[in-house]
């Protein structure tokens, strides 16, 4: 029953267990980026669940009964990290635009291929 | 209002103005944004020199973002700090000095040799925004803020890798470097979502007042220690040192060293003050052993290497692994012992030595790049002829990363293997193995470019460029004359502020009114 | 092989996540709220704002949100240098 | 990258005040309502992406990078300026708030209908990042629609 509850926490643990996944095990850097991005958004679901109150309602007074409001440190914090994970995301994708550019393939293994022959 | 009480808030906010005010500068004009960005390095020295007085001389400060007075931590009546609060102590501001010197001196070094790789203008942003990071991430109290300008100091140090563009390598180089920096920062992210979620708190000083080490705690702690390794470049994450150190232009090279040493400032304040030295014995094991593989790892694979830059940069990890492998050893001494103080006095004081020498060393390579446009060892040398006054720097660089007497590396590297030994022979031993093969590695460099027959014809070298590296080598000089003023002036306070945990704590807790 | 080592590396890094996870409070009841009561109790009174978020994200911990545009600031420059023009 | 057909560029064109209204009503009520600077920012910029993606290279000489790229700094300076503000007490801190200048009036525990004139430093600094993050995602996808030039376009697309 305790696993039915915490039905969030899980997953978040897939989601950064299937990011992790893609961003060590994949060689196309898109799929990197992917992997990353899904281990973000398992951590800002971490985040906001841990702000959670049973029947509790957005901390905004507006138009709104005062009783019984949810954390919003943990919003406030899931907000910041969803802009910061954005910008590294552009940053990335920005680098994947530039291998591309630069080697004509977003494969790791061929981009090393390609370099080991440039070198020698 | 006096400018020491706010001198934690402007350290920040300078660079910060710095770095938003560069590109709309240099619209206008580009020797304007010369002149407003060293202002306001010069600005940032002077304001760390005031800041590391005044902490070794009146202790810990605080400084709460936004409160009714800075140093009023507690809201009335509370027991609980609500705000941001920065909370510089001897060895911040130790780090804080360093930063804003490398600053300075990888500007100075930056005016002449930008102006070719072309957009200068994005360049001084980003250094300003790295260094503005450093600067946060040194001297900040809050865990989610810790985060953030770990992110900032990430994101501007990839922009830095990918900066030269013109190379097939470095878009290469800044993506495998933003993976890495990526991930460990999730991590730390998650370390702290746990640590927020069993005490309700950001703060450091009272989550460390609070922590129980339930099993939650560890793991948020085992998470912590995870990303910060990852990001200083020991050894099961060392792969992007080379490609990042390698690939980036010589004054951002500089900045990351020191970047990479916050972020080792980072992984003591969570060994240290959420810890606690006294709990930390088996984790002063896992750094020791950690650093000495870190140590062989480095220096034998920078054996191999015939790229200029990515052979100092394997040096470099092993200069890490010698900073961890003395700040372990002091750890599992639990900072006691006759031996524990004068090993972290020793890691502490190395990487205080690290950043300059590495820096020179760094700083001359790209002189070298410069002059020749060749990293390739094997088609450099005899260059000794036409670049004698940058040799013999390099040759000072290069035997103080090695550890050789009249140089500050042998200073501290001479208190490390002192008191690793005591800890486990073997550690020391294997340190004063590698120490000699560095050195090998360095004067097989030295002969390699500057001496042998002569390949190539250097260009003439800007002399802004050698004065900012002779800057460096009189540093080290210096100290290697004078160890033992640097160590009792500023090393052995910040060592003792680190092992201080209850006055860093007392700090915050007991601030209400 | 490759694709072996993946599975089971990924199988138990879940499992231990969500051992890790499970020694966190229950989902929607909170261990202490003393922190973030004082920011519903106090952010109409002192920021003078009916939004508690935005109250905690721009007061309260308002540094964390410069640092956040710094953030965001830093990764525009950096696409701007990554993707600049070339000369010639 | 090209334009697309003439049917998306009138939508485009119809939705555009919409999409900017709305952003601008979100950045303008962060204080009161769901929302803030960076939703609102995002929202606009959202909307500059619509316009890039139906008129394609068309838009490249009204959505410019430069202009983009001096107000996300106008931006950022003024957040900081905002932050800047309060040092007479503490960096940050809100000086305005419950001070009777503008967004200065003061509210009581409770609920109420919302009145814009309240919150101190918050209206403006939400002004302050919203003008930041539209021009910088703005700008980054600017940047990144238009990296391959007219030639490269050809080959790649």
């Amino acid at each position: 029953m305790k696993i039915l509850l915490d039905l969030p926490y899980i997953s978040c643990a897939l989601l950064i267990g299937f990011g992790v996944y893609a961003a060590i095990f994949k060689s196309n850097l898109i799929k990197i980026v992917i992997g990353l991005s899904l281990v973000e958004r398992g951590v800002n679901l971490f985040l906001v669940s841990l702000g959670y109150r049973e029947g509790a309602r957005a901390p905004i007074f507006t138009y709104a009964p005062t009783e019984n409001m949810v954390l919003p440190t943990p919003q406030a914090l899931t907000l910041t990290s969803i802009v910061i994970g954005l910008a590294t995301t552009a940053l990335m994708l920005a680098f994947c635009i530039q291998v591309y550019r630069k080697h004509g393939t977003l494969e790791s293994d061929r981009i090393a291929r390609k370099l080991k022959e440039k070198s020698e | 209002m006096s400018i020491v009480e706010h001198s934690p808030a402007l350290l920040v906010g300078i660079p910060l103005l710095a770095a938003f005010a560069t590109p709309l500068i240099s619209k206008a004009s580009g020797k304007l944004r010369d002149i407003f960005v060293f202002l306001c390095l010069a600005f940032i020295f002077a304001l760390a020199v005031v800041l590391i007085s005044d902490v070794i001389q009146n202790g810990t400060r605080v400084y709460v973002m936004g409160g009714k007075l800075p140093s009023l931590t507690l809201p009335s009546g509370k027991t609980f700090p609500i705000r941001i609060i920065l909370e510089p102590d001897a060895m911040s501001a130790l780090m804080v000095l360093l930063t804003a010197l490398i600053g300075l001196i990888g500007f100075l070094y930056s005016l002449q040799f930008i102006r070719a790789e072309g957009a200068p203008d994005k360049f001084y942003t980003l250094f300003m925004l790295l260094i503005a990071g450093m600067l946060g991430l040194e001297m900040t109290g809050d865990l989610f803020n810790f985060f953030v300008f770990f992110e900032i100091t990430s994101i501007a140090a990839c922009g830095l890798v990918g900066f030269r563009i013109s190379e097939a390598t470095s878009s290469v180089a800044a993506f495998r470097t933003m993976t890495i920096y990526t991930l460990s920062g999730l991590i730390l992210l998650l370390g702290v979502g746990l640590l927020y979620g069993e005490y309700d708190a950001l703060n450091i000083a009272y989550i460390a007042s609070k922590l129980s080490f339930s099993g939650v705690d560890k793991l948020a702690l085992a998470l912590f220690i995870g990303a910060l390794l990852m990001k200083i470049g020991s050894v099961p994450a060392h792969m992007w040192v080379p490609d990042a150190y390698g690939e980036s232009p010589a004054p951002a090279t500089i900045a990351l060293v020191i970047n990479t040493q916050a972020g080792l400032y980072g992984l003591l304040r969570v060994c240290f003050t959420l810890f606690g030295v006294s709990r930390a014995a088996h984790i002063g094991w896992l750094l020791a052993i950690i650093g000495t593989i870190s140590i062989l790892v480095g220096v034998l694979a920078s054996i191999y290497q015939n790229d200029l830059k990515r052979l100092i940069a394997y040096t470099a990890v092993s200069q890490t692994g010698y900073m961890l492998m003395a700040l372990g050893a002091g750890m599992a001494a639990k900072g006691e012992l006759g031996f524990g103080r004068t090993a972290l006095e020793g890691g502490v004081f190395h990487i205080f030595n690290d950043v300059i020498s590495m820096g020179l060393v760094f700083l001359c390579a790209g002189m070298i790049y410069r002059a020749t446009g060749i990293r390739d060892l094997n088609k450099l040398g005899g260059l000794a002829g036409k670049m004698r006054w940058i040799a013999v720097l390099f040759l000072i660089g290069g035997l103080a990363v090695a550890g050789l007497p009249p140089f500050n590396g042998f200073a501290s590297k001479l208190m490390i293997y002192e008191s690793v030994y005591k800890l486990n022979p073997i550690f020391s031993a294997l340190a004063l193995l590698c120490s000699i093969i560095l050195l090998g590695v360095y004067v097989r460099l030295f002969y390699s470019i500057f001496l042998g027959s002569k390949l190539v014809e250097p260009q003439r070298i800007p002399k802004g460029m050698i004065l900012a590296s002779s800057l460096l080598a009189l540093l080290i000089i210096g100290i290697g004359l004078l160890p033992g003023m640097v160590v009792k002036s500023l090393v052995s306070p910040a060592v003792g502020a680190l092992m201080d945990k209850a006055g860093y704590i007392g700090k915050v807790i007991a601030g209400g009114m | 092989m490759k694709k072996g080592l993946g599975f089971f590396s990924l199988v138990i890094l879940i499992a231990s996540m969500i051992g890790g996870f499970m020694q966190v409070h229950d989902f929607g009841k909170p261990l202490r709220t003393e922190m973030d009561d004082y920011f519903i109790a106090n952010s109409q009174v002192e920021v003078a704002a009916n939004n508690a978020v935005t109250a905690v994200v721009f007061d309260y911990r308002g540094f964390d949100t410069l640092g956040e545009a710094t953030v965001l600031f830093a990764a525009v420059i950096g696409v701007a240098t990554v993707l600049r023009r070339m000369k010639g | 990258m090209n334009g697309m057909s003439k049917i998306v560029r009138t939508m485009a064109r119809l939705l555009y005040p919409f999409v900017l209204a709305f952003g601008a009503y979100i950045v303008m009520h962060g204080h009161l309502t769901p929302g803030g600077g960076f939703q609102g920012g995002a929202v606009i910029a959202s909307g500059l992406a619509m316009m890039v993606v139906a008129f394609g290279r068309r838009s490249e000489k009204h959505v410019r990078e430069g202009v983009l790229s001096v107000i996300e700094d106008f931006g950022a300076l003024a957040f900081l300026g905002l932050a800047f503000l309060g040092i007479g007490t503490t960096f940050f801190y809100n000086l305005i708030a419950n001070s009777g200048w503008l967004f200065g009036s003061s509210v009581s525990y409770g609920s109420n209908p919302g009145y814009l004139n309240t919150g101190g430093t918050l209206p403006y600094m939400n002004w302050a990042v919203g003008l930041k993050v539209l021009a910088g995602l703005g700008s980054i996808v600017v940047l990144m629609a238009f990296v391959f030039g007219e030639d490269e376009d050809e080959d790649t697309a």
